[in-house]
């Protein structure tokens, strides 16, 4: 692992950063358990789990069987024994094949018994498009799990926030479905250096990518960066834009939300997942109700078409939003 | 009471391959019970059906709300099948169990606070939708359970909970735990996905996962042939390479026989097995459904497949090994009798007192105030 | 079935509106089929299917085993083959054990095969709560589906629109999610005269309950009722308010949405489905969207509380939205 | 090419129970090919493997993108399931079965127009991700499928086509045809629930679907025996009451006889059959994987694995039947080759050719226009 031999001068990528998320959990919390799809003799598709089970044993590091609803079955059961489950869903789309145990049995179980049984279980696994892979390896279903009541949905857009959140979640008593950005895993352009001592980030607080004064752009997961590239354009016309990097969604930072739209009265929420009932059309209601007050022009969401994530670039890149839908949307809605 | 009703549907094992775990002395693991047990066996058999009939006759007064599933005729199942356990063993009931969860380590004494299972008071609760219910009545009748006491949670949706029993098996061997789980399943509920990933599992890792088919030949409007391919269910466990034992589940002592031998395999280490238990489903899927299903079941199969009383069966053992004289068998007369049709007087005193306390408790108990619908969403402190 | 003894004197129930649908897209339709679980035999859990079975043959009134997952790919199957498919769910509750064969066979198999193939499938069943049904019997998960492209998805309310919401969708060349609202079955107080010839209500189109001016209500299935009622209530403090029951959600009438909002220039949307992501707050930034110029208030959602449907009644009114609660908010708003 | 790699790893049923759809007789299925079918299967067996071997190369060369999941040494399986079939049989391929595209109903003209099978030219441009593929390239390698010819669309997930499988040929037989469908599954596949859903429901109303399990010992970087509790993935079948086959799967002529046997007993009516195919995965899981996989099996296991080629045990029959003299067989030797250490002399020139035009019918087909991204979702006419 690269990220340790020199921290000091070495930057940390995100998906090391996820790494020693799980490897410092698994070390300081005998009780923990990973299980996953070959994610121990391999070390998980992209490596996230890579050096695990030959440091922690086959016994706390399991090669599941193709079976996404034991995995989530086994964690809950694993969880009531009082153990602490980190389940990797080898593609976040494959979740659908978990999806009973997931929304019926882990999301409720704390409120079916009033508070008696906590499922500390992180559902985590590679998500979004972008990267050309097609309908089944480029799904951000976030919005199916919000919708569930009963589950914190977490999306770290940086590795310094990927090993924070992930720290968060597996120390969480509840259970969070948590969204890695799979394209993101080995980009150098944000890897960063980490703290070197134990940190976490807490789920439910937004960051501020960047301050502006007139237009809030708020985001999560890959979309942050779109973001924040549209602010550079829109700085070149004259236009101080504030990214919000919202990080988790349920818990949600409300308050972030309403003091930078108070400050700039204008919103624009960018999103990859399908546009009718995903998470931006939730964020413009919220809007709505925290701050109509302070609106200068609608809120207003970019999404993705309502279609499944296809395969030729061409057309995924039709389907998404790009760099110059936001600058361009938010052109109109700063002169609105 | 004809000595011929004894006579097993059928016996032995339902996977194609022989089974390793049956026993292979003469000797069966019900042999090695004493007078006491069972005679305590047979009263927990009156306990289970006066249970039953009893919210038969609430719910027909309209005293109680939700479905209820009757385990009348299915009693056998229960108490066989949870005598031979460890109160550290786990259980994970559905819809049809609702006596499992007092059942379960009752042998530790009725009255023990300190047992592995519920109080009736608890579960009596929980059907009359009190704060007093272990779920503090926030889920319907058999959708309780308890960390303590080794009951898993079930959800509606069938067979569900049988990789959560995997999961909490798997804990328990991580930290040295030595407890099997029992998952209860009717026939039907064995076509889902989440039974065949589960078990796959578990058979996989050889963890004590032991899954009771109650097969009552119905699931709800269904006969088991448009169900299950094979003529028993129990042959399902040929796919896994495990232990797949059929008892009749009329006859308290070979349920209890066939599950010690999957429980002995699972505590020693050789990994799940299905036990199917031949039943008939005495009413309607549902007490809903008790109209509809005359119409869809005949006369004659209703008739011959409540025909074997589990109560009457374990009477005819128990005098048959000299623990109980025909007068004393015939001193309190539930079985064979609808449920409607049985009085306090066909139960022993002290079942009858025991359930009755039961609901005193519930009773007692104050429904669940409003706010709490907003509650326990998350657990908030860390 | 008592609906077809005396048409001219009878009123129809909702169940037996579904029951003639489906009854009489079999007589017309040689091609189609109906797969679920006892709805052969017994006629399903509460009726719908009653009689079909003897009149249609066991062939094309299949008793499914209890596998949802099944259901649904067969229906794909039979789809793919030619057929017509109506799949019941027993509760719609358990569409959670087919979800991946609906959101990635089902949903996008028009999509992936360019057009090639279409899925002639209606995924029917019981849903909605304030029945006292618990967590597992009371579900409306309708925004799950309507977050995945490619899928209808409709809510009637009244015996005529389900009746002819169902025939609409068993012609409808794609997917249909039908949300059959368990409570209004059998509600003699809904029962109408339905015409005897053959008719279909368009996908798509709203209906508008009751006219009004001060306020647009906004919802669908049961809570169109509790926003009727609570119309009432207003009506007698002097406000005119106008409910639009939306009955399809996929596709949505943008058209009656706008027109309506224009007039009253204010709007609530009432929805028993747990509040974040849900298709109210769809609803909301749609409005948004559409009318935000025509707004003299935020437009707001009255919606289930995030939690699932708990069982006690005290419990279950106090998470979903009630009459009263309607009666405040629309006084607020209108007052705003 | 020793004889002594004709030896099968194993043979015979591996379910607990004999299966009746054992032939009865000493006259094998394969025994009545003539010589020109024998020698047709070695020719497709060229082609799959030139088709995977040309796809190596050209993705090493960055000319193609997705992910490639290769069939080379498994190609006996293909071409072995599918010459028995008619054209209007259905198959659902999955994410290593490329070659089944074109190769299904290829027996009636590699240039006829009217075949059951896809062209190879539409493969080729799915693979090239072009507007000429079956899809318009909207989903990616493997996903494709035709409706007029028969062959299901998969998605990833894995064995989710098993009820389609199940349900297209129920179609078929209420419209009164006999089709069967070959569905194809990696081991690991088996342990989703839905293979047990839809094979259950398959089994229970005699459905013809043929499940084809193949057994490469390996799923992505988990071994077989963490992923099957049995020796034998077709001892699943047992637990159905269905026949579970086993076929050597590096011998073409074997998949051949398992799964005639299997077709005649889904054809009569008889129901489902799993038909497990042994074989070894040449490379690693996708050609992403090839490194690593390098170091999670070890180079003997890898090497025994691969010992016996595919195309090298066809020979072996056809020079033992007298179809091909020792030195024709000597005359491509593709076999036993890394697919960058063959050239396009290992191979006879019409099966080079024949992927080379679809190449071309690939390359010359324009990319899909951006704005079909938008199109499809739903069916807008009536
Ligand atoms: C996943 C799922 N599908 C459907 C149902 C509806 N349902 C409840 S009980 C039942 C029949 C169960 O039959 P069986 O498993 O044989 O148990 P029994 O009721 O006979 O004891 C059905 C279909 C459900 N609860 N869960
Ligand atoms: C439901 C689901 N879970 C996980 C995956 C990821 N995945 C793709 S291929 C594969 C291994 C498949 O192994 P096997 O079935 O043996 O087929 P093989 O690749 O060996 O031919 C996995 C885990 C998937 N595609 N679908
Ligand atoms: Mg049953
Ligand atoms: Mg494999």
């Amino acid at each position: 692992m690269a990220a340790t031999l020199d921290p000091v001068t070495t930057k940390t990528n995100y998906l090391n950063a996820l790494k020693s998320a799980i490897d410092e959990e698994m070390g300081r919390n005998p009780d923990m358990i990973c299980l996953g799809e070959d994610i121990g003799i391999l070390g998980g598709a992209f490596g996230v789990t890579e050096g695990l089970q030959a440091k922690y044993g086959t016994h706390r590091v399991m090669d599941m069987p193709i079976s996404e609803a034991a995995i989530v079955g086994v964690s809950c059961g694993a969880a009531l024994g009082g153990k602490t489950v980190m389940a990797e869903m080898q593609f976040i789309d494959f979740i659908s094949c978990g999806f009973d145990q997931i929304v019926n049995m882990l999301a409720t179980y704390h409120y079916r018994t009033a508070g008696e049984v906590a499922m500390n279980v992180v559902i985590r696994g590679p998500a979004g498009a972008y990267g050309g892979g097609a309908l089944y390896h480029s799904q951000m279903n976030e919005a199916w799990f919000c919708q569930s009541p009963g589950l914190r949905v977490v999306v770290p857009s940086t590795p310094y926030d990927a090993k924070g959140l992930m720290k968060a979640a597996l120390r969480d008593p509840n259970p969070v479905i948590f969204y890695e950005i799979k394209q993101l895993y080995r980009l150098s352009d944000i890897a960063e250096e980490l703290p070197e001592e134990d940190y976490i980030v807490p789920l439910g607080q937004a960051a501020i990518r960047r301050a502006g004064t007139d237009l809030t752009l708020i985001s999560y997961g890959q979309n942050v960066y779109h973001c924040l590239d549209a602010a550079k354009k829109l700085e070149d016309e004259g236009m101080q834009v504030e990214v919000i990097d919202l990080r988790s969604l349920v818990p949600l930072d409300e308050a972030t939300i309403l003091e930078s739209i108070k400050k700039t009265n204008r919103a624009l929420v960018v999103n990859e997942a399908p546009r009718t009932c995903g998470f931006a059309g939730e964020l413009v209601a919220r809007i709505n109700e925290l701050a109509f007050e302070h609106l200068d022009a609608p809120p207003l969401r970019l999404t993705r078409m309502d279609t499944p994530v296809p395969w030729a670039k061409a057309l995924e890149n039709f389907v998404l939003p790009q760099v110059d839908d936001i600058v361009s949307t938010a052109r109109r809605l700063i002169r609105y | 009471m004809e000595t011929k009703t004894l006579t097993p549907p059928k016996s032995g094992s339902g996977s194609g391959r022989k089974s390793k775990a049956e026993p292979q002395s003469t000797t069966k693991p019900s042999d090695l019970l004493t007078p006491e047990d069972c005679l305590e066996m047979l009263k927990q058999l009156y306990l289970a059906r006066y249970f039953d009939v009893r919210l038969i006759k609430e719910k027909r007064r309209g005293r109680l709300t939700g479905t209820l599933y009757s385990s009348h005729n299915q009693e056998a199942i229960l108490v066989g099948s949870l005598y031979g356990l460890n109160g550290t063993d786990w259980i994970s009931p559905i819809h049809r169990d609702m006596p499992a969860f007092f059942i379960k380590d009752l042998r530790a004494g009725w009255d023990n606070p300190d047992r592995l299972g519920m109080s009736i008071g608890e579960v009596c609760a929980q059907v009359w939708c009190r704060s007093g219910s272990p779920g503090r009545a926030r889920d319907n009748w058999s959708h309780i359970g308890s960390k303590s006491k080794r009951i898993v949670h079930s959800t509606s949706m069938l067979a569900g909970t049988i990789p959560v029993a995997a999961g909490v098996v798997l804990a328990d061997r991580l930290n040295g735990g030595d407890a099997v789980v029992l998952t209860y399943n009717g026939e039907g509920s064995t076509a889902q996905g989440v039974f065949h990933e589960a078990i796959n599992f578990a058979a996989v890792h050889k963890l004590p996962v032991i899954t009771i088919v109650e097969n009552n030949m119905w699931a709800y409007g269904t006969p088991v042939e448009l169900e299950c391919p094979t003529e028993d269910v129990a042959t399902r466990a040929a796919g896994y390479g495990i232990p797949g034992l059929i008892a009749d589940g009329q006859d308290v002592f070979d349920v209890y026989d066939k599950v010690m031998v999957a429980v002995e395999h699972a505590r020693a280490g050789k990994g799940p097995s299905i036990v199917e238990c031949k039943t008939f489903r005495a009413y309607g899927h549902g007490d809903h459904d008790d109209d509809r299903a005359a119409r869809y079941r005949t006369k004659e199969d209703v008739e011959s497949g409540r025909s074997r009383d589990p109560i009457a069966i374990c009477k005819i053992h128990l005098v048959n090994k000299g623990y109980l004289t025909k007068a004393e068998a015939k001193k309190y007369m539930a079985e064979n009798k609808h449920a409607t049709q049985t009085s306090d007087e066909d139960f022993p005193p002290d079942v009858v007192s025991y359930m009755s306390k039961g609901i005193e408790f519930a009773l007692a108990s104050p429904p669940p105030p409003a706010e709490e619908g907003a509650m326990w969403v998350f657990r908030e402190e860390n």
